[in-house]
């Protein structure tokens, strides 16, 4: 039981990130409507992106920032002082990818309310099996 | 055996289709195109009449094109059975163009332009079958022609052409995807290579089983063949303009299937291997079975080309009835009767023709008096009938003697009498045709008067009475063919 | 980092996630889920992936916001679930 | 299944994870000899993986194309509403052939019109110039704190999508026309290629600002930071502009003519 | 000049931008610029390949950058060949597409133009690069583009089928993602060679063991194999002309290519199939894939879904014969990646000449065509015999290799479907022939439409001159690409020994 707890209390926040990820999910698969679907859609990135920045961390490390720029080249950096500033770059793009996609899932979802002045899935069915 | 590497198997395939051009560019000038077409026969039928010598000195000519996977290219390889196959669908090519001209035009059908590149691409495709040097080609050449033969079966465009084309095409490629291509593909997984060999490619791959589950495939897959029961495509198939059912559906398709099944039972089982699991007499039974039975039912036709078309496949059955004989005469009578049945069934077609084009008569019963108007024609008729029965002096005789003696080799009296027996069904389908026509009286005839002779055109009257003249030749010289089957099959 | 903090940051991250999912008006939806970015962001600003962070701020609470109001605003904001 | 693959992660923060022993350390010790740039993500970013925010510069102008496909369409509404500046009398045409003889005295207007607030348009007019000196100060800055193009431009055009909240859409369209928009946009990413393909003739690789140094009036140490600031730019303006076609477009419903 | 390996991804691109300036600067410049760039990055395609072909595999560090520091291109033989068959295609279609292009997408051709670029760049990233992560963003890219371009067609159901393409394609990508970001927590890099050598360690390791499975669902979703295929028909049936040309052929294949660059580069064939146990699964499913495809196309009565539907059932080959796990049905699958692309392309050019015309290409609708378009029927037959698997078109060739190796694993389940496929194939295909060569109204314009049918090398205007109704022909633009196509697909089956010989053996050593 115990062992459990450690379990979970060292990997939380990746239980978490599955947590979130299966609220997405939900969002998309259950969801009726088109916006409610995207908000799905986004929850879903931003979890994985806390992934990657969950893999990034390392405990009692700093940011990915160097100090003492002025202390010329010579000054040995110790990478276990830094947080893995990999993920992070993963993720800015990762953001701006999801961010491109949320634009035109919006643009799209415009179009579709111009035409059939629903967002519903269900009345849109309506409409396309009636024409 | 020495292979002589030549370009001429090539050439012969080439020059019908690449007349094609030619054919449609003079689409608007019929006498052009005619002419061009039968250039192109001319210049086929030479160019395998000049690798007859060396065939029968008992080379062999061999090309290879491309290599697709190792052990199974797209290559020619000329032998005696070949040889004899595309030699007679080379000759006949020339005389039935002369008889589609006056047929066509006779008829004045709609797009002759077509109809003639289509027959001249199924006849390379024909002559590419017979020289293919591997199964792989074989198949190739084979769904080439199914293919090709399409638009000339469907080539009326009504209603009733195109429920026999799609019949067509489902009993012809589906049974030759569905059963000789995996098959096929078996055989190399078994084998690794696909070429022809006398002595079969299966070294002791193959148990029993096995065995008889592929020779099945092949036998029924190619369907072209009309066993039974993939036959049904053929009555179907005539509702095509005659010269298509004379040249193709009693010639060049349908013997390509059977060729397709000799070459597999000798090239690629190999008579030993046949022997050895006496798969023979399998084959055997299932082609007298379709002897018999297409005999029956073609008594039972009243349109003429539908009974012809019957009598077709039955005598198909033949020819593989004979190779599974596995015993040299019956190969012999098999195979010759490649080349007897095919001349005089094509007389046959002819004369269905011309009395359609003479008289727009169909039906048999019809036919009473009729011998009177056309007597060439009906001559013609009686001498086919005469070939296809088996009786002399035609060589129909010869190869249904081969076939007696090759049942009596190989101790199966039996299905000598199953011969006997469609032979005799054979003469009752056929002979009272002719009897009515010269004896029977048809309806707008009145006693006393001597009716006038009122043949068919020329073009429709000289081929046929030319194919029945060479039937009766090949009665009494029928050695040019028994020598090549005996260089082919090394006997 | 204090893990209390952390804990109530990651079930707000959590309880905004499902109300924006769940609560029936889109308008709503929208200001919900730039609160659930903004929560994300925090987050990660606590795990010290700045640049991500400020992304996140900038874009998830921002900018996409703001599209999510303006679509909502061509459209409408009335849903069923 | 997700759970299950959790199983074997190492601890959660456990700086000897080989996720961060592996590559990263390598970077953390010599990125910033390399490249003069303390702030290692950015270098990483725009030096290393330079290549992947290339496309993803192109992902976001793919976004603004797509956009502008999807949504913009230049037929004219067929009601148009006009409101008389001096009175207020707001007149409504009904076909757009009809042209209102006297321009400059009437405004056309959105159907949903209200008097815009007064506090609201003072305080945005004072606090958006503010934004747009951040928005810079955060591209320019991006090598030595958290930052950079990306994040600058979504703040630059977020201040003009506040003006155009603020006033209406129409005020925004007057000030920055729509070409030219589209112009920056495609030019933005171009800095950027640019940049990259001019290292090609230099003798480098694709991207390997290194080369650059013979162009550039600096130490050769700081040539990749350079490198690094002008791609920056780049992505600046097209991040900018793209998010202000991708409003725009959305608010308006492509007509570009009235909206929040 | 050793450049060439990224210059064939970042020519398309900066002629995208070009393009999108000249959307706002002078319209109809857009247009020659994409085509030049796409034929610049053709060139350097076909340089390379010839390049692999003399000295083996290219590296190319991208920005100098030693890997896995950097970025890295590695260019072997199969996504050589793959960069060709992606940028020839592409090119090509952009050549036939002009008209077709200012029809369907009246005012805003130039920014087509752009988006069509970036699609290719996409594209041809996803088979250039060398590193895990940069391939999620070419991804990306082009799924971008190829939402937007859905969207345009169909002026009803487009956006729809465009916003759920959204949905699962995002789907996709994110597994994919996950899967990469598995990957990563347990080895630490993202270039595909080095995690290679990294992953050897952890043959055992639940991780990678996840991290495969995401890649290789989100994959899945990505190339629509069959339960995750739903995306598909709607989103190609629905699209413009143009576009459905291009993506047709290419997305589905590249994705075929992914999925196997990562299961021979990245994971390798030990782990596959010595330490996992469920390539035999997933050859059933791509049986059921097959046959389902077939009998969907058969249900259909628009042509463009019924081929959709042929293409769902195309996937199945190629997935089942790289899951074969033997090198026959590898050979088979990458073979096959080259042949489909190219029978797809045939068969949605000559639709696209067809939808040129009639507008609606319901089956109903086609009645009596083969003689208004001969040209174009001639390349539909070949592009459907083809498919079919007819010798001597490539077709046949590939699906040969495919039951090879079904024989030699054993799994006749898979030679089966391969056979019914074809047979399947063989009737739909034969209907639609049906359709058009038998006329509606006069029994008479049948004419010479089939008399190229049978071989395509002669179509001829001349040749139904004396047919009553005149032909009514696609512009001559559209009917080169088809007509060259089409001859390839015979060229390249009959030199298909070569191509293998030449090409995929040495790769797979």
């Amino acid at each position: 039981m115990t062992d459990l707890l450690a379990l979970i209390a060292a990997k939380y926040n990746y239980w978490l990130y599955v947590i979130l990820m299966m609220i997405g999910l939900y969002a998309m698969i259950a969801k009726n409507n088109l916006i409610k679907k995207l908000v799905g859609m986004n929850i879903f990135q931003t979890a994985i992106i806390l992934f990657y920045v969950s893999i990034g961390y390392k405990r009692d490390a700093t940011l990915p920032i160097i100090e003492n720029v002025h202390g010329g080249h010579g000054s040995v950096i110790h990478a276990i002082n830094y947080i893995n500033p990999l993920p992070h770059v993963l993720m800015l793009t990762a953001i701006v990818v999801s961010v491109a996609t949320f634009g035109v899932a919006m643009a799209l979802a415009v179009r579709i309310y111009q035409r059939y002045q629903t967002l519903e899935e269900d009345e849109l069915r309506m409409r396309l099996s009636e024409k | 055996m020495e292979t002589i590497v030549s370009i001429k198997p090539l050439l012969a395939v080439l020059v019908s289709l690449l007349v094609i051009p030619a054919l449609i560019s003079s689409s608007d000038k019929p006498n052009a195109r005619e002419s061009w077409t039968f250039l192109a026969g001319i210049i086929t039928f030479l160019i395998v009449l000049s690798m007859l010598p060396v065939i029968l000195q008992g080379k062999q000519i061999g090309l290879t094109l491309f290599e697709i996977v190792p052990g199974a290219d797209i290559a020619f390889r000329v032998d005696g059975l070949g040889m004899l196959f595309a030699l007679v669908a080379s000759s006949l090519y020339i005389i039935t163009s002369i008889y589609s001209i006056g047929y066509m035009r006779g008829l004045n059908e709609h797009g002759q332009t077509r109809f003639v590149c289509f027959f001249a691409l199924a006849i390379s495709a024909t002559i590419g079958a017979a020289f293919s040097a591997n199964l792989l080609t074989l198949y190739l050449f084979y769904e080439i022609l199914s293919l090709a033969t399409y638009p000339l079966v469907a080539h009326h465009q009504d209603e009733r052409s195109k429920v026999s084309g799609r019949r067509y095409l489902i009993f012809i490629l589906g049974t030759s995807i569905g059963l000789v291509l995996p098959a096929m593909i078996y055989c190399y997984h078994l084998t690794g290579t696909l070429e022809f060999s006398t002595a079969g490619i299966f070294a002791d791959q193959l148990s029993k089983p096995a065995a008889i589950v592929l020779l099945l495939m092949f036998v029924f897959g190619f369907a072209k063949a009309g066993i039974m029961p993939f036959h049904s495509w053929l009555p179907a198939a005539m509702v095509a303009p005659t010269p298509v059912s004379a040249l193709l559906h009693a010639v060049a398709v349908v013997k390509v299937g059977v060729f397709s099944i000799v070459r597999v039972m000798t090239g690629v089982f190999g008579i030993d291997l046949l022997a050895k699991y006496d798969l023979g007499i399998i084959v055997m039974i299932i082609a007298s079975t379709t002897i018999l039975l297409a005999s029956c039912i073609a008594l039972s036709q009243d349109e003429l080309k539908r009974r012809l078309a019957y009598s077709t496949i039955s005598q198909l059955s033949y020819i593989i009835f004979g190779v599974a004989l596995l015993s040299p005469q019956g190969l012999l009578g098999g195979v010759i009767h490649i080349a007897m049945h095919a001349f005089g069934k094509i007389t046959l077609f002819f004369c269905a023709g011309a009395i359609y084009v003479a008289t727009g008569k169909k039906y048999i019963s019809q036919m009473g008096g009729l011998g009177k108007k056309m007597p060439f024609t009906f001559a013609a008729f009686f001498i086919g009938s005469l070939g296809v029965i088996g009786l002399p002096p035609t060589g129909g005789f010869y190869s249904k003697w081969n076939l007696i003696l090759g049942t009596l080799e190989a101790q199966q009296s039996i299905f000598m009498i199953v011969l006997l027996v469609s032979s005799f069904l054979n003469a009752f389908y056929f002979l009272p045709i002719v009897y009515q026509g010269f004896f029977g009286k048809s309806e707008e005839e009145v006693d006393g008067v001597p009716v006038k002779i009122k043949e068919a055109n020329l073009c429709l009257v000289i081929p046929l009475m030319i194919t029945a003249v060479i039937s009766i030749v090949l009665f009494f010289y029928p050695t040019i063919f028994v020598n090549l089957i005996n260089v082919g099959l090394g006997l | 980092m204090y893990w209390p903090i952390d804990l109530i940051v990651l079930t707000f991250v959590i309880f905004c996630a499902i109300a924006a999912i769940t609560v029936k008006d889109l308008l709503a939806t929208a200001i919900l889920f730039g609160a659930y970015s903004f929560m994300m962001c925090l987050l990660w600003a606590v795990m010290g992936a700045v640049d991500v962070a400020f992304t996140e701020a900038t874009v998830g609470a921002g900018v996409s916001t703001v599209f999510f109001v303006a679509a909502i605003f061509r459209t409408s904001r009335r849903t069923k679930d | 299944m997700l759970l299950y693959g959790t199983g074997e992660f190492p601890d959660w923060g456990d700086p000897y994870s080989p996720a961060s022993v592996h590559l990263s350390n390598d970077y953390l010790e010599k990125a910033f000899d390399q490249t003069q740039v303390p702030n290692i993500v950015t270098a990483v970013l725009a030096d290393y993986r330079g290549f992947d925010t290339m496309f993803e510069t192109a992902v976001i102008f793919t976004a603004g194309l797509a956009c502008f496909l999807l949504l913009r369409d230049f037929r004219e509404k067929e009601e148009r509403f006009y409101r008389h500046t001096a009175t207020g009398v707001i007149l409504h045409v009904k076909d757009s052939q009809k042209v209102l003889l006297v321009e400059r005295e009437f405004e056309h207007m959105d159907k949903d019109w209200v008097p815009s607030d007064l506090i609201i348009r003072t305080v945005c007019r004072i606090i958006i110039p503010f934004i747009q000196i951040y928005g810079l100060y955060v591209i320019a800055h991006g090598d030595f704190s958290p930052g950079g193009g990306f994040q600058g431009g979504v703040i630059l055009g977020s201040s003009l999508i506040l003006l155009a909240i603020s006033y209406n859409l129409k005020t925004l369209m007057r000030r920055v026309k729509e070409k030219i928009l589209g112009i920056y946009a495609a030019v933005g990413v171009l800095i950027y290629v640019g940049i990259a393909v001019i290292c090609m003739p230099m003798g480098g690789n694709f991207l390997d600002y290194s080369k650059l140094a013979p162009l550039l009036p600096s130490d050769p140490h700081h040539v990749r930071a350079l490198g690094m600031l002008g791609v920056e730019i780049g992505v600046g303006i097209a991040v900018t502009a793209v998010m202000v076609i991708i409003y725009v477009n959305i608010v308006s419903a492509g007509r570009h003519d009235e909206g929040l | 000049m050793d450049n060439y390996p990224v210059l064939i991804v970042v020519v398309p691109l900066i002629a995208a931008l070009l393009a999108g300036l000249a959307v706002w600067v002078e319209k109809r410049l857009s247009y020659p610029i994409a085509l030049t760039g796409l034929a610049l990055s053709t060139f350097c395609a076909v340089k390379v390949l010839m390049q692999v072909i003399a000295t083996g595999p290219i590296q190319y560090k991208i920005a100098g950058w030693a890997p896995p520091m950097g970025i890295e291109y590695r260019i072997d033989l199969l996504n050589a060949m793959v960069l060709v068959i992606v940028s020839g295609i592409a090119c090509l279609n952009l050549v036939a597409s002009f008209e077709s292009v200012s029809q369907e997408t009246h005012d805003r051709t130039g920014a087509f133009y752009s988006i069509y670029c970036l699609f290719v760049t996409g594209l041809l990233g996803v088979t250039a690069t060398g590193d895990l992560f940069n391939l999620y963003v070419l991804i990306e890219i082009t799924s971008l583009s190829s939402y937007a371009m859905v969207a345009l067609g169909d002026k009803d159901r487009g956006p729809l089928a465009s916003l759920n393409y959204v949905f699962i394609g995002v789907i996709g990508a994110s597994f994919y993602l996950l899967g990469v970001g598995y990957l990563y927590m347990q080895t630490g890099s993202l270039n595909m060679a080095d995690v290679s050598l990294i992953l050897a360690g952890h043959q055992g390791s639940s991780t990678v063991l996840t991290g495969f499975i995401l890649c290789m669902v989100g994959l899945w979703i990505k190339m629509a194999l069959f339960p995750l295929h739903v995306w598909l028909p709607n989103a190609y049936s629905y699209s413009p002309v143009a576009f459905s040309r291009a993506v047709a052929p290419l997305m589905t294949k590249v994705m075929i290519y992914v999925m196997i660059r990562l299961m021979i580069t990245v994971f390798g064939y030990d782990y596959i199939f010595k330490t996992l146990h469920f390539s035999d699964a997933v050859v059933v499913l791509a049986s059921i894939a097959i046959l389902f495809g077939g009998v969907m196309a058969l249900a259909q009565k628009n042509l463009k879904k019924m081929l959709a539907y042929i293409i769902v059932c195309e996937i199945g080959y190629m997935v089942g014969g790289a899951w074969m796990g033997n090198q026959l049905g590898m050979t088979g699958a990458i073979l096959h990646i080259l042949n489909d692309a190219l029978m797809t392309f045939a068969v949605f050019l000559a639709v696209g000449n067809m939808v040129y015309k009639l507008k609606n290409v319901d089956l109903s609708n086609l009645t009596g065509i083969f003689g208004k378009m001969p040209w174009t029927m001639a390349g539909f037959v070949i592009a459907a015999f083809s498919i079919i698997g007819v010798p001597p078109t490539c077709g046949f060739f590939s699906k040969w290799y495919l039951i090879m190796a079904a024989f030699e694993k054993g799994a006749y389940h898979f030679a089966a479907a391969l056979i019914i496929s074809s047979l399947i194939c063989a009737v739909l295909f034969f209907r639609v022939f049906e359709i058009c060569f038998f006329p509606a109204v006069s029994p008479d314009h049948g004419e010479l439409g089939h008399g190229e049918s049978g071989h395509g090398e002669l179509g001829h205007g001349k040749s139904d001159a004396h047919s009553p109704i005149q032909m009514e022909e696609a512009p001559v633009s559209m009917l080169i690409v088809s007509g060259l196509v089409s001859l390839s697909l015979i060229v390249v089956g009959l030199f298909s020994g070569t191509i293998v010989n030449t090409i995929i053996l040495p790769f797979l050593k």
